[in-house]
């Protein structure tokens, strides 16, 4: 059994219906990413797992490691060992760094120590006591991963880790992931619209368009195919 | 932590323009102290009582507007109830009035957790004019009810012995029991300081406050945060109460008189700050002491008799809350994009 | 009781002028609309509709319930005594004149009162009392303010309450006697005004002089930014302009902050408002002006016909209500009609001598033409040692320590500025 | 996001724009109606509070051009009214200006008022512009209660010589005379409500009232436009004082003169809750708003005995006086229902989905 299930997943808005039968598996270990144009449902996917108040999920499963997610209230599931990065980071502005850490931590079922961290991210080290908001987009993302990765878990939910940063800090966080993946042993499901980013970390891919998942391929044949990513992701 | 503080404290907010604001506001206080000093030193006093009072009831409102984006209108009838509890227990019961300042604010307590079950928690997600309109629905009905219950006639409990005497300030001479409303009120400040400040609960309030969603998301449960701040907003205008309604009595009027008041406090101070609730409600308190002072000594330096406008006092919270918002819009420490 | 209808009273107005009674002088916007009240046919008791206007919510709350049994009273000794049946309608006035105005509009075109009486604060006085003039309907009102019988004086509005004025001028003198320098507080509404003016001259042109005064909001609790003006001035007495509940919070405050050698001066007191207090604090005030108290001579049992009947022991609104109600009907009986006009010629230069006369403490009472001021007696009174206060079988703290006949202290016609 | 919100834009207009014959016919049958229902005897049983209703309803709708079109929040909108009260009643008893002069310069007067105070705050946050117009408010009642010069009569107001000559009124009704016609006040009213509302519907659905609900729906994409947000908000701001003030100078008339409660804070409270109690979305939303706050404060205030289930057949009758003192507790109770069951619709959307439901039902449909 997977790690993580989804199955035949309906949700949408009030405005109609965005995701139509989406189904994704996961499997321990993995770095799966969810490829996508910008308004093809990947957020929503993604925020319909963890179960926030929109969308509305309306019909399908979410699975996790035997767990109903569907049933679990969103602010238990960190609990089971699933996190959430999600998109445009939201770390807590007004928050230090370090509150930020502590906050998750304290949360989780069983954390890892918030030194461990700062050892993990020497940037953070040397910013402690400074507000979020005071700090640049690549800080705030590793910040974000930082705040997740504390709380332990199994299966980290990356939502566009690399939007808005310059190139240098996406290397950066396209070898933060392929670390924690491979010594960490924690499994992700990444989405992102930059191919590239994909391409350096995932070892599978999910294409999403209009709410529909229209293909799963290999990190090889995604490279390869340029009438693939060109239909559905426009590059 | 010290950014922290410094950004609360708003010390990297000082400008030329405030200064010069402060300059004038101290020299005007000055001709009054030269006209009057021993009057000056019984109304500084009198508007910090005043002013503590305010930050009492602003307290609670500020928290429950600041975390849950409620516009409480009920929480002048929750400030009433408080004192009307304490009419309950002492004069009816004949209980002491320790007892009653333990036992009032948490019977409060438990109706604002009513309130907040049964109506407010439903209306989060909606327009804050939905909120404040079932607030105001809320307030009424407490109103009505306490009109059914104690009566319209005003109603007073006997101050406690120790409390009931004027104190000795060496300048000037207070009420005890004002004095001693200014002591509770300091103690609940601190205690709301530390608990959102030092603590881990606070630190998950403060996350609520600025992403709700996100906070969920790291696993806080943050609907049960919100039932807990209520009832600890609740219990504040409870002990509010209970020291008004010790001081001056009580009537079903009382917590109309009060809330609006208390939201240009709020306002003033800055919408999610409690620190600028704190400062505002004292500002306020001293400015409604002070002006009508500060007026008459004008009037006797220049000779110009109109300067002493009678009855002013009552509208200088809202000339202070133009001026304030005029300079600052979102208020003394108002956050950014918050209920904006 | 049959609750008089619009169509009622015009069927009845009907049969009236068939009869040959009372000729229907219609006001300008006459037909079918009824020209004001019921008139007398030659058999049965006569049938009154009474609209009463009192507070029961708002501010003046308090009050309320008091009008009623008053009133309820008056009605009961009418019906008794005389071959009337009168309704009572009640309305809640909200302490707010243009929902005050409201309830009259509804009383006079859809319940068909044949005249109103009530309302405690002067804007609301002066408010239903205009309409009520301009609508040709009799009103007797309860407002202190010398206003109401001065520039703004109606045709058909008479006031009960004995005004400001003639309070001032008999507590200005004992003021005066009592201690040279007072601080004047007054609230801060067209009563509050009203009485600072004339409670000034009153203490001024007695030797006495004012040394300070504010202005208090209305309503307020907080005195204590005035108690401090006062305590750091030269007075060593206070008048107390505050109407209700807010004078006992000035007085327990003043207390609290130790402000207790001062002498209290109180006009126009309303011992009610003190019956929420502790005794120590009401037991502060030591000259006040009342319209009535329950302590004067001569009141019978009245005092405890109020107490059974209702929620409030008996003070001044009970009296004044009483008074107005008896007053008014019987001048309706004695004219044979409920019009305006009739019941105006009824009552100006009427003396009073039923039993509202009595529970005065039977001093003269009359309505003066001029103004359409009932002159009464003014009592002077303080109030007794806490230890003396009775409380049952219902509450009396105050006594009366003189009676000034209301010529006396009745202002002038010619200085009213009433032109009637 | 950017379109969603076009999306939304262009659906609230929907829901806004009606027929173009249905507004105008629906504001004649209100006026036309309106008072024969309320002076039904199971009504309220007397014709002359109608004459209020429209009144109110003007000034309610005028409110609502700031709160449902352009997402303004006044908690001071009994400011704009009462300086138009207070200048009709100033200028008859004070300067023995005629009424059909003094009318329009109070609406003129209130107009500027707005205007000056809206260029110095409509750009604020909703709760700061929101508590601003509450302090200006604040500042007109302490003038009007510190009577500059006697003009305005503290707090006894202005009741005498406020009447224009062509008023007649005798035991409560009012009628308006005019060169031998003699026409009944609420006529006068209803004339004056329908033109009134009319010019507001216009407003409403021109350019610039949409230019206004744009901006209320997404004020960044609005100004992204290239709308000057602050300038609608001014004009919306100086457009509903005028028209307040229009149900003011009426008000003046109907109310006879002027008093503090025209200015004050409890009666803007009062507009804010009748507007969201009808349903701030709808043209029509602050009229039911009116009627269902008004119908219900009278009827509750003078309802004293329940006779169940006909007054000819009483089987039960129930005291309700004693409990009715206390009305205001029921109708909080009403706002908790209303806001719980609606929170954005009010009362004109609730029926709305009770009556699509309703009609579904009928037709058979399942939902």
């Amino acid at each position: 059994m997977s790690l993580l299930e989804v199955r035949d997943l309906d949700a949408g808005y009030e405005t109609g219906q965005v995701l139509f039968g989406v189904d994704i598996d996961v499997e321990r270990d993995e770095v799966v990413s969810l490829l996508g144009r910008n308004g093809a449902g990947k957020t929503t996917t993604m925020r319909s797992i963890v179960g926030a108040d929109e969308p509305t999920v309306r019909g399908g499963s979410v699975t996790f490691d035997g767990h109903d997610l569907l049933a679990t209230k969103t602010h238990d599931i960190p609990r089971l060992g699933l996190s959430l990065v999600p998109e445009a980071r939201r770390c807590f502005g007004d928050l230090t760094v370090t509150e930020n850490i502590r906050l998750a931590a304290n949360h989780a079922e069983d954390p890892r120590s918030i030194e461990a961290m700062f050892e993990r991210f020497p940037e953070l080290d040397d910013m402690r006591d400074r507000a979020a908001k005071n700090m640049s987009g690549g800080e705030q993302q590793m910040l974000a991963i930082a705040r997740s990765l504390v709380t332990n878990p199994q299966m980290i939910l990356l939502d566009e880790p690399c939007e808005g940063l310059a190139p240098y800090i996406v290397r950066r966080i396209e070898d933060i992931i392929q670390e924690i993946s491979e010594n960490e042993g924690v499994t992700i499901l990444l989405v992102e619209q930059n191919v590239a980013v994909a391409l350096a970390t995932a070892d599978r891919h999910y294409l999403i368009d209009e709410g529909h998942i229209v293909d799963e391929v290999t990190t090889e044949r995604l490279r390869e195919d340029e009438e693939l990513r060109q239909r559905y992701l426009g590059v | 932590m010290s950014t922290s503080s410094s950004r609360t404290l708003g010390l990297d907010r000082l400008s030329a323009g405030g200064a010069a604001v402060w300059g004038a506001i101290a020299l005007l206080l000055l001709v009054a102290l030269a006209v009057e000093p021993g009057l000056f030193v019984d109304q500084f006093v009198g508007g910090l009582v005043y002013g503590m009072t305010l930050v009492l009831i602003a307290l609670g409102l500020s928290i429950i507007l600041g975390l849950l984006g409620i516009v409480n209108f009920a929480h002048g009838a929750l400030f009433m109830l408080g004192a009307y509890f304490t009419y309950q227990l002492m004069a009816l019961w004949g209980l002491p009035f320790w007892v009653a300042l333990v036992v009032a604010p948490l019977l409060v307590g438990l109706v604002g957790v009513l309130m907040e079950r049964l109506v407010l928690q439903w209306l989060y997600d909606e327009p804050p004019l939905a909120g404040l309109l079932a607030a105001f629905g809320i307030a009424l009905m407490i109103q009505e009810a306490t009109r059914a219950i104690w009566g319209d006639t005003p109603l007073s409990v006997a101050t406690p012995a120790v409390l009931a005497q004027s104190a000795d300030l060496a300048v000037t001479t207070v009420a005890r029991i004002r004095l001693f409303s200014v002591v509770v009120a300091a103690l609940v400040v601190l205690g709301v300081y530390l608990l959102i400040e030092r603590t881990d609960f606070g630190l998950s309030v403060r996350a609520g406050v600025q992403d709700r969603e996100m906070a969920g998301f790291l696993g806080i449960d943050m609907p049960r945060r919100f039932v807990l701040m209520f009832f600890l907003g609740a219990v504040i205008a409870g002990i509010g109460g209970v020291l008004q309604g010790t001081a001056v009595g009580m009537s079903p009027t009382m917590g109309q008189q009060y809330i609006i008041i208390t939201f240009v406090v709020v306002v003033v101070g800055g919408i999610g700050s409690l620190f600028g609730s704190v400062v505002a409600g004292l500002l306020i308190g001293e400015a409604v002491f002070l002006t009508p002072l500060v007026l008459r000594s004008l009037a006797d330096v220049t000779g110009v008799g109109a300067l002493a406008v009678p009855g002013i006092g009552g509208l200088v919270p809202y000339l202070v809350m133009i001026l304030v918002l005029l300079v600052r819009p979102r208020g003394l420490y108002g956050q950014e994009g918050f209920m904006e | 009781m049959p609750k008089i209808t619009r169509r009622r009273a015009l069927e009845g107005l009907g049969a009236a002028g068939i009869a040959g009674l009372a000729g229907c002088s219609s006001g300008p916007g006459g037909e079918g609309s009824g020209s004001g009240g019921t008139t007398t046919g030659s058999t049965g008791p006569m049938e009154i509709t009474l609209g009463l206007f009192t507070p029961n919510s708002g501010a003046f709350a308090p009050w309320g319930p008091s009008l009623e049994t008053g009133t309820r009273l008056a009605i009961q000794d009418l019906e008794n005594e005389l071959d009337v049946s009168v309704g009572l309608e009640v309305y809640d006035t909200k302490t707010d004149p243009s929902g005050a105005l409201d309830a009259m509009k509804r009383a006079v075109t859809a319940d068909g009162i044949d005249f109103a009486q009530g309302g405690i604060n002067s804007s609301v006085c002066t408010k239903i009392g205009t309409w009520a003039s301009d609508n040709n309907v009799s009103y007797i009102g309860q407002g202190a303010s010398d206003s109401l019988r001065g520039e703004a004086c109606q045709p058909f509005m008479y006031m009960v309450y004995q005004t400001n004025h003639m309070m001032a001028t008999t507590i200005g003198r004992e003021m005066a006697d009592t201690t040279d320098n007072w601080y004047v507080l007054y609230a801060d509404y067209v009563w509050g005004h009203n009485a600072e003016q004339v409670v000034t001259s009153a203490v001024e042109e007695n030797g006495a002089t004012v040394v300070g005064k504010d202005a208090t909001p209305f309503p307020n609790d907080d005195y204590t930014q005035y108690i401090n003006n006062v305590a750091n001035s030269d007075a060593d007495g206070v008048a107390l302009l505050i109407p209700g509940p807010d004078a006992s919070r000035a007085v327990k405050q003043m207390r609290n902050q130790g402000l207790t050698d001062i002498t209290i001066g109180a006009q126009m007191l309303e011992d009610m408002v003190f019956w929420g207090l502790d005794h120590e604090a009401a037991a502060m005030v030591d000259i006040a002006s009342m319209g009535w108290v329950n302590t004067i001579d001569g009141v019978g049992d009245f005092n405890d016909r109020v107490a059974e009947a209702g929620e409030l022991d008996p003070f001044v609104r009970h009296a004044k209500s009483y008074t107005s109600a008896d007053q008014h009907v019987r001048a309706a009986v004695r004219a044979g009609s409920t019009r305006a006009e009739d019941i105006r010629e009824e009552l100006e230069g009427h003396e009073v001598q039923s039993a509202a006369k009595d529970i005065h403490g039977g001093g003269e009472m009359y309505w003066r033409a001029c103004d359409h001021e009932l002159v009464s007696p003014v009592f002077s009174a303080t109030a007794r040692e806490a230890s003396a206060m009775q409380d049952d079988p219902y509450k009396q703290w105050f006594d009366v320590t003189d009676t000034t006949p209301g010529d006396d202290v009745v202002r002038s016609c010619e200085e009213t500025g009433c032109t009637l | 996001m950017s379109r969603d919100a076009t999306a939304g834009v262009l659906e609230r207009l929907g829901a806004v724009e009606l027929g173009v014959w249905q507004v105008p016919l629906g504001l004649l049958a209100v006026a036309v109606l309106l008072r024969p229902v309320v002076s039904h005897d199971l009504m309220l049983g007397y014709p002359q509070v109608a004459t209020s209703f429209l009144i109110w309803m003007i000034i309610v709708a005028s409110f609502n051009l700031l709160m449902g079109y352009t997402g303004l929040i006044s908690f001071g909108h009994a400011m704009f009214m009462g300086i138009g009260t207070y200048s009709v009643a100033i200028a008859l008893s004070s300067f023995a200006v005629p009424f059909l002069v003094a009318a329009p310069l109070g609406i003129l007067l209130s107009a500027g008022v707005a205007y000056l105070v809206g260029r110095l705050i409509a750009h604020k946050g909703e709760i700061y512009f929101a508590m601003l117009t509450l302090a200006f408010a604040k500042s007109a009642h302490f003038v009007a209660n510190y009577n500059p010069g006697g003009l305005t009569g503290g707090t006894t107001g202005l009741a005498d010589g406020t009447m224009p000559a062509w008023i007649e009124t005798s035991r409560g009704f009012t009628y308006v005379a005019l060169g031998g016609f003699r026409i009944d006040w609420y006529w006068a009213v209803a004339a004056v409500f329908v033109v009134g509302m009319l010019l507001l519907w216009q407003l409403v659905r021109s350019p610039f009232g949409r230019t206004l609900v744009a901006v209320r729906e997404n004020e960044a994409l609005a100004r992204a436009m290239g709308v000057d947000v602050r300038r609608y908000k001014v004009w919306a701001f100086t457009f509903a004082a005028a028209f307040a003030a229009l149900g003011g100078v009426l008000l003046e008339i109907n109310n006879q003169g002027a008093t503090l409660s025209e200015l004050s804070i409890v009666t803007s409270g009062n507009i804010i809750i009748m507007a969201v109690l009808g349903g701030a979305n709808y043209f029509f939303g602050p009229l039911a708003g009116v009627f269902v706050w008004m119908f219900v404060e009278e009827y509750l205030a003078d309802f004293h005995t329940l006779v169940l289930p006909l007054t000819e057949v009483p089987l039960a009758r129930i005291e309700l006086a004693g409990v009715l003192v206390y009305w205001q507790f029921f109708l909080g109770l009403l706002f908790v229902v209303a806001v719980l069951v609606s929170p954005r619709e009010g009362i004109l959307g609730l029926l709305k989905t009770v009556l699509g439901r309703l009609s579904a039902r009928i037709r058979g449909e399942s939902e």
